[in-house]
């Protein structure tokens, strides 16, 4: 079976993000009471598995290949089976 | 507090008779805090407790020199109230962990030493070490080169200042431990030249990005062993803001144009304690630090922390009496903090203030007056054999043809530019010799005739083989490269990358080192100005060679009177200066063809050394000669087919001399310069050569597609497409 | 005659569009991306660089700077409006112009020559150049692959929108069969300008090649035309 | 009340991602049954409201103002309150 997974790496806490700093300062200069900001990496794809378990497992594997765990952390954000 | 000494000596690493010299200094004993501002200042990094001794002996005076080391970069004086600021800087470990950011914030970090001096970056260069690309450590050796290269580019490529050249080797000495070392140049009004001073009562700003947990401790890290059981130790990774960067760069050169400042200092390695305490100590006084008036990009952040962090794009600027309004102005302008965290005192002690409190109060001598070190060196059991291997009854093979393509596929002499490629070289529209084209960079200084050139350089196998030799060759050939481009060497900058000092083989090639660049440096009459040391480049199962990759400045007075290394002319009579013949020990020939890292670096007559460049200085001053360069690694034969290839030009070329044909081919030695001159002004050129007593000799033409030489019992001949496509896939490979 | 070379945080060929407007014997200026006034200019330049350090996108943040509302102004008055590079992407991420910019095919930031081919003369950017000249320019950056939709690609080329075309090297037809296009442009295409012909974006850096001693002076023409076309006598 | 937004910036269908490409086949050479791969950009931050719908109308004004029209979409993904 195909699913559907959704992927986030982002960088840990403490760790500086010059782009969220940039992007937050634009938000404020525009109005938008946003703090906080951090901006990170999504991942579409399709994986093929056996059962929502084993692609979520796939999901995990792939997060860990993916992320850089000096820097990032990653969270399988969903699985979805694909009809 | 008694109490808990013992553990906190374990906690700091502190060795004991260190410790009691710091009860000394202060006439008690240490805090925790205290005792962490003198772990990270009594760092190797920052204190060069090994090396300053040894350091003592390199040439530092010069005429042009206006700041030799010392200060956060060296100064040379170039003409018509011009000045060059330059300092290469190493950041091996952090780019180790995290080769992106690693690369980047050593990138940014040495931008901003030049920065402090008053100067505007115009140039970057780097010198890498990496190590094998073949067999299964490939793998992360690709890793490393990929994200080193994207961090370097990363930087430098957003702040806008061009990477203008560098060097990169690969030897599998490095697999645990590449080096990262990048050098800045930057230009200046000699009027400009800003220095690391302060008065007294006067406030200390605060520039640039708020502080963070990053690099917690780096400094210290830095001069540690990496091993497993420090896994722990590791700092949280620094990540560079060229934005930052950029901003802040411009208003600290703004705020010294318009003469708004009177002290300027980088927040480097140890961040606040090392900036603010040597500010003090440099000026003759004390400073007093609060904590609470510090930009904190985290909450919570103890003093500890703060002290210790190494958050990038932050600077240190002393605003004159009456002009503290016009600096937080702007810096408001590029949206930056400027915070006055701190004042200077008069009694002599970094003060620190949190919440009221004085959490640290140490006087800044004892900070800045670190025990230095002078140790027994031993050279590794082994080595003297290695290099005096007798390597004349090495068989000499038979497709010697082949090997010329073998030698330019090889990963230290194949073509650099999927690396240069990802670089903006020419922003700032001032690179006038761009990578690839010469020996050497070209800068031109807009609204003058003159132009710097500037090349890092260090053979590692050279070093492995000889620390001594090598460093001398180190130097000669980062001149010689400038010089072949049509560069006056003015002086230079070092960076010293060895193993752990604290064993005798570590101590050896560290001195040995400093004595090979001393000689060499006094016999060519170059003086240092800068430079970085970078040691414990050691593990419990590796070493690296001593690396001194050393970056020569050299002045061109007509940037238009200058030489790039490809043939473009047919016709033109190719010319070599030296011998035909070249050495095998150390060679690059010696290692790809036969396996071996054998013999001595071939011998160095630095007279010699200093004719050859002045003649092809001469020459090139003259206008008689636009192409030339040197004899490096690979030989004659290398050096000849790298001139072939910028414009797909062959030549036909005679090599007189009864020596083994490999090498007369493939062997190395100092000294040799090749050049191309038309016919008119041949005979000129040659008398030239004569006069300042140079062996030489007219090896034949330029023309054609083919590459042929004649030896005294064959002719051999490539096209030079064929040598093309040897040497530009390799690296393409690493980087697509 | 002046122009206004804007500098956002970030800029960093600023000084490089001065130099080469003025090499042509134009008056330039520097203009904070904070002013709201561009009085007395009579053409723009948003020059190349990392805006905002290019965060998110290139050119993304830049758009929002308080002097993009008067660049859209003269924009529709007419007057002349070039972004090279990092002011390309400013320009369409801002809607003056049609497209996109997105990152390279090769996903690095390239740095080398080029040739380009130029489509059109008529404009007060390319009025010195030949009808069909190949230009040898400079590209370094990182998101320079331009997109549109096959609409808007099917208008521009109608319209003859497409100024500039990455060709293969006169000296090395070798490269045929695309290797000359070094980001994977749709249709080659380096530069652009908007229907009534006075907005132009391009990626390549005609500033990196206006003198002898740069390798190029092909560029050079492009801000001659400017000058021409902003009817200052040399 | 402060709500914890979640905000995804990804490609259009259609248009060529290299980088997308680039991941799925060093996840192919890991031999992961990974296929079509996208990638995107992913924004946290913290935002002011009075009530979750109203969080949610200024997610989607920021993902308006920070995706670009003519190449990607932008889906607001999660909005939470903090406490
Ligand atoms: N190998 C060396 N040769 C010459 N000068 C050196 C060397 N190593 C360090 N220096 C000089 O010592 C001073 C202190 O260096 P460093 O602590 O690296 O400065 P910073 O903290 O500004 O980076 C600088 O002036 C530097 O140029
Ligand atoms: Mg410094």
């Amino acid at each position: 079976m195909k699913y559907h997974v959704t992927l986030l790496i982002e960088l840990k806490d403490g760790i500086l993000d010059p782009q969220g700093r940039a992007v937050e300062s634009i938000l404020q200069g525009l109005q938008f009471k946003a703090q906080n900001v951090r901006v990170g990496r999504v991942l579409e794809m399709e994986v093929e598995a056996g059962s929502e378990a084993e692609a979520s497992a796939v999901a995990h594997n792939i997060g860990k290949a993916l992320a850089n765990p000096v820097m990032e952390v990653f969270v399988v954000e969903a699985v979805k089976e694909l009809v | 507090m008694e109490g808990t000494l013992p553990p906190l000596l374990q906690e700091t690493g502190i060795p004991l008779h260190e410790y009691q010299e710091i009860v000394r200094l202060l006439g008690r004993e240490p805090g925790r805090l205290e005792l962490y501002l003198f772990k990270v200042m009594w760092s190797e990094h920052c204190s060069y407790k090994n090396s300053r001794p040894l350091l003592k002996l390199l040439p530092k005076e010069g005429p042009a020199v206006l700041q030799g080391p010392g200060e956060n970069a060296g100064v040379v004086e170039i003409g018509e109230g011009w000045a060059v600021a330059f300092k290469i800087e190493s950041h091996n470990h952090p780019s180790a962990v995290e080769p992106v950011q690693g690369a980047a914030t050593g990138v940014g970090g040495i931008i901003r030493d030049i920065v402090a001096m008053g100067a505007r970056p115009i140039a970057l260069l780097n010198s890498l070490r990496f190590g094998k690309l073949e067999g299964p450590e490939g793998d992360r050796t690709r890793y490393l080169v990929r994200g080193v290269v994207e961090g370097i580019a990363h930087y430098g490529n957003a702040i806008g200042i061009p990477t203008v050249g560098g060097e990169v080797y690969f030897h599998p000495d490095y697999q645990e431990n590449p080096l990262v070392n990048a050098m800045c140049l930057g230009l200046l009004r000699v009027e400009e030249l800003k220095k690391s001073r302060a008065s007294l009562g006067r406030p200390v700003y605060y520039v640039g990005s708020k502080t963070g947990r990053d690099g917690i401790g780096g400094a210290a890290f830095a001069s540690e062993e990496l091993s497993e059981e420090n896994e722990s130790k590791r700092p949280s990774v620094q990540v560079g803001d060229p934005f930052m960067g950029k901003l802040t760069l411009e208003v600290t050169l703004e705020a010294i144009r318009r003469d708004l400042v009177e002290g300027v200092q980088d927040m480097g390695a140890a961040g606040l304690t090392s900036s603010l305490s040597e500010l003090a100590h440099k000026s003759g006084l004390g400073i007093e630090l609060n904590l609470d008036l510090v930009p904190k990009r985290e909450a919570g952040m103890n003093p500890l922390e703060l002290m210790l962090s190494e958050s990038q794009e932050r600077m240190v600027l002393v605003p004159r009496p009456g002009k503290e309004k016009e600096l937080e102005a702007l810096a408001a302008h590029y949206g930056l903090d400027a915070v006055p965290v701190a004042h200077t005192i008069a009694p002599p002690v970094f003060r620190v203030l949190h919440q009221g409190q004085v959490v640290a109060e140490v006087p800044t001598f004892a900070l800045a007056d670190c025990p230095t070190y002078t140790r027994e060196g031993q050279e590794e059991p082994g080595l003297a054999r290695l290099r005096e291997a007798d390597l004349s009854a090495l068989p000499i093979p038979s497709d010697l043809q082949g090997i010329l393509l073998r030698l330019l596929a090889s990963p230290n002499l194949c073509s650099r530019a999927p690396i240069f490629e990802r670089y903006d070289h020419q922003v700032g529209t001032n690179t006038v010799l761009v990578p690839g084209k010469g020996d050497a960079a070209i800068l031109r200084i807009k609204g003058t005739r003159r132009g710097l050139a500037v090349k890092v350089d260090a053979n590692p196998r050279y070093s492995k083989l000889s620390p001594r030799l090598g460093a001398m060759h180190a130097l000669a050939e980062a001149a010689r490269n400038v010089s072949v481009v049509g560069g006056k060497p003015l002086a230079y900058t070092d960076g010293l990358n060895c193993g752990n000092p604290e064993t005798p083989q570590g101590y050896f090639e560290l001195s040995e080192t400093i004595a090979g660049l001393a000689e060499a440096s006094a016999a060519l009459g170059l003086p240092v100005v800068s430079g970085n040391v970078s040691l414990y480049n050691e593990g419990p199962n590796y070493r690296i060679p001593p690396t001194p990759m050393v970056g020569v400045v050299g002045l061109l007075e007509e940037v238009e009177r200058r030489a790039e290394l490809g043939l473009r002319k047919a016709g033109e009579f190719v010319v070599l200066i030296g011998s035909p013949e070249g050495h095998l020990g150390a060679s690059e020939y010696l290692w790809v063809v036969h396996g071996q890292e054998a013999g001595s670096p071939p011998p160095l007559d630095l007279t010699m050394e200093a004719q050859a460049q002045a003649a092809i200085r001469n020459l090139i001053e003259r206008g008689w000669v636009h192409t030339a360069h040197d004899v490096a690694e690979g030989g004659l034969a290398v050096a000849l087919a790298e001139m072939c290839l910028p414009y797909g030009l062959g030549a036909t070329l005679e090599l007189r001399s009864h020596a083994r044909p490999d090498a007369l081919l493939y062997g190395e030695a100092p000294g040799r310069i090749l050049f191309s001159v038309d016919q008119a002004h041949l005979q000129q050129a040659v008398k030239v050569l004569e006069a300042y007593g140079l062996p030489h000799s007219v090896l034949g033409q330029v023309g054609g597609d083919h590459l042929t030489l004649l030896l005294p019992k064959e002719q051999i001949t490539w096209p030079v497409e064929a040598l093309r496509r040897a040497w530009e896939q390799p690296l393409r490979e690493v980087l697509p | 005659m002046k122009v206004a070379v804007i500098q956002f945080p970030g800029s960093n060929c600023d000084q490089d569009a001065v130099w080469a407007l003025r090499l042509v014997g134009l008056q330039a200026e520097l203009v904070w991306h904070t002013e709201k006034s561009l009085e007395g200019f009579q053409a723009v330049l948003l020059p190349g660089g990392f805006s905002y350090g290019d965060y998110l996108r290139a050119g993304a943040l830049a758009k929002f700077s308080p002097v993009m509302e008067e660049v859209r102004r003269l924009a529709e008055r007419g007057y002349p409006v070039v972004g090279i590079c990092n002011g390309f992407q400013v320009l369409t991420e801002a809607g003056l112009l049609p497209g996109a910019l997105l990152a390279n095919t090769n996903l690095h930031f390239t740095c080398k020559d080029v040739f380009l081919r130029v489509e059109r003369t008529d404009l007060p950017f390319t009025n010195g150049y030949q009808p069909g000249q190949v230009l040898k320019i400079p590209i370094a950056h990182g998101e320079g692959r331009y997109y549109a939709d096959a609409q808007t690609l099917e208008r521009l080329e109608q319209n003859r929108q497409v100024v500039f075309r990455y060709v293969p090297s006169p000296s090395s037809p070798a490269e045929e069969g695309g290797g000359f296009n070094p980001n994977g442009s749709l249709n080659d295409i380096a530069g652009i300008v908007n229907e009534r012909g006075n907005v132009l974006g391009m990626m390549p850096h005609p500033e990196r090649a206006v003198e002898d001693a740069l390798g190029s002076t092909d560029g050079r023409p492009f801000f001659s035309s400017l000058k021409r076309a902003l009817g200052v006598v040399a």
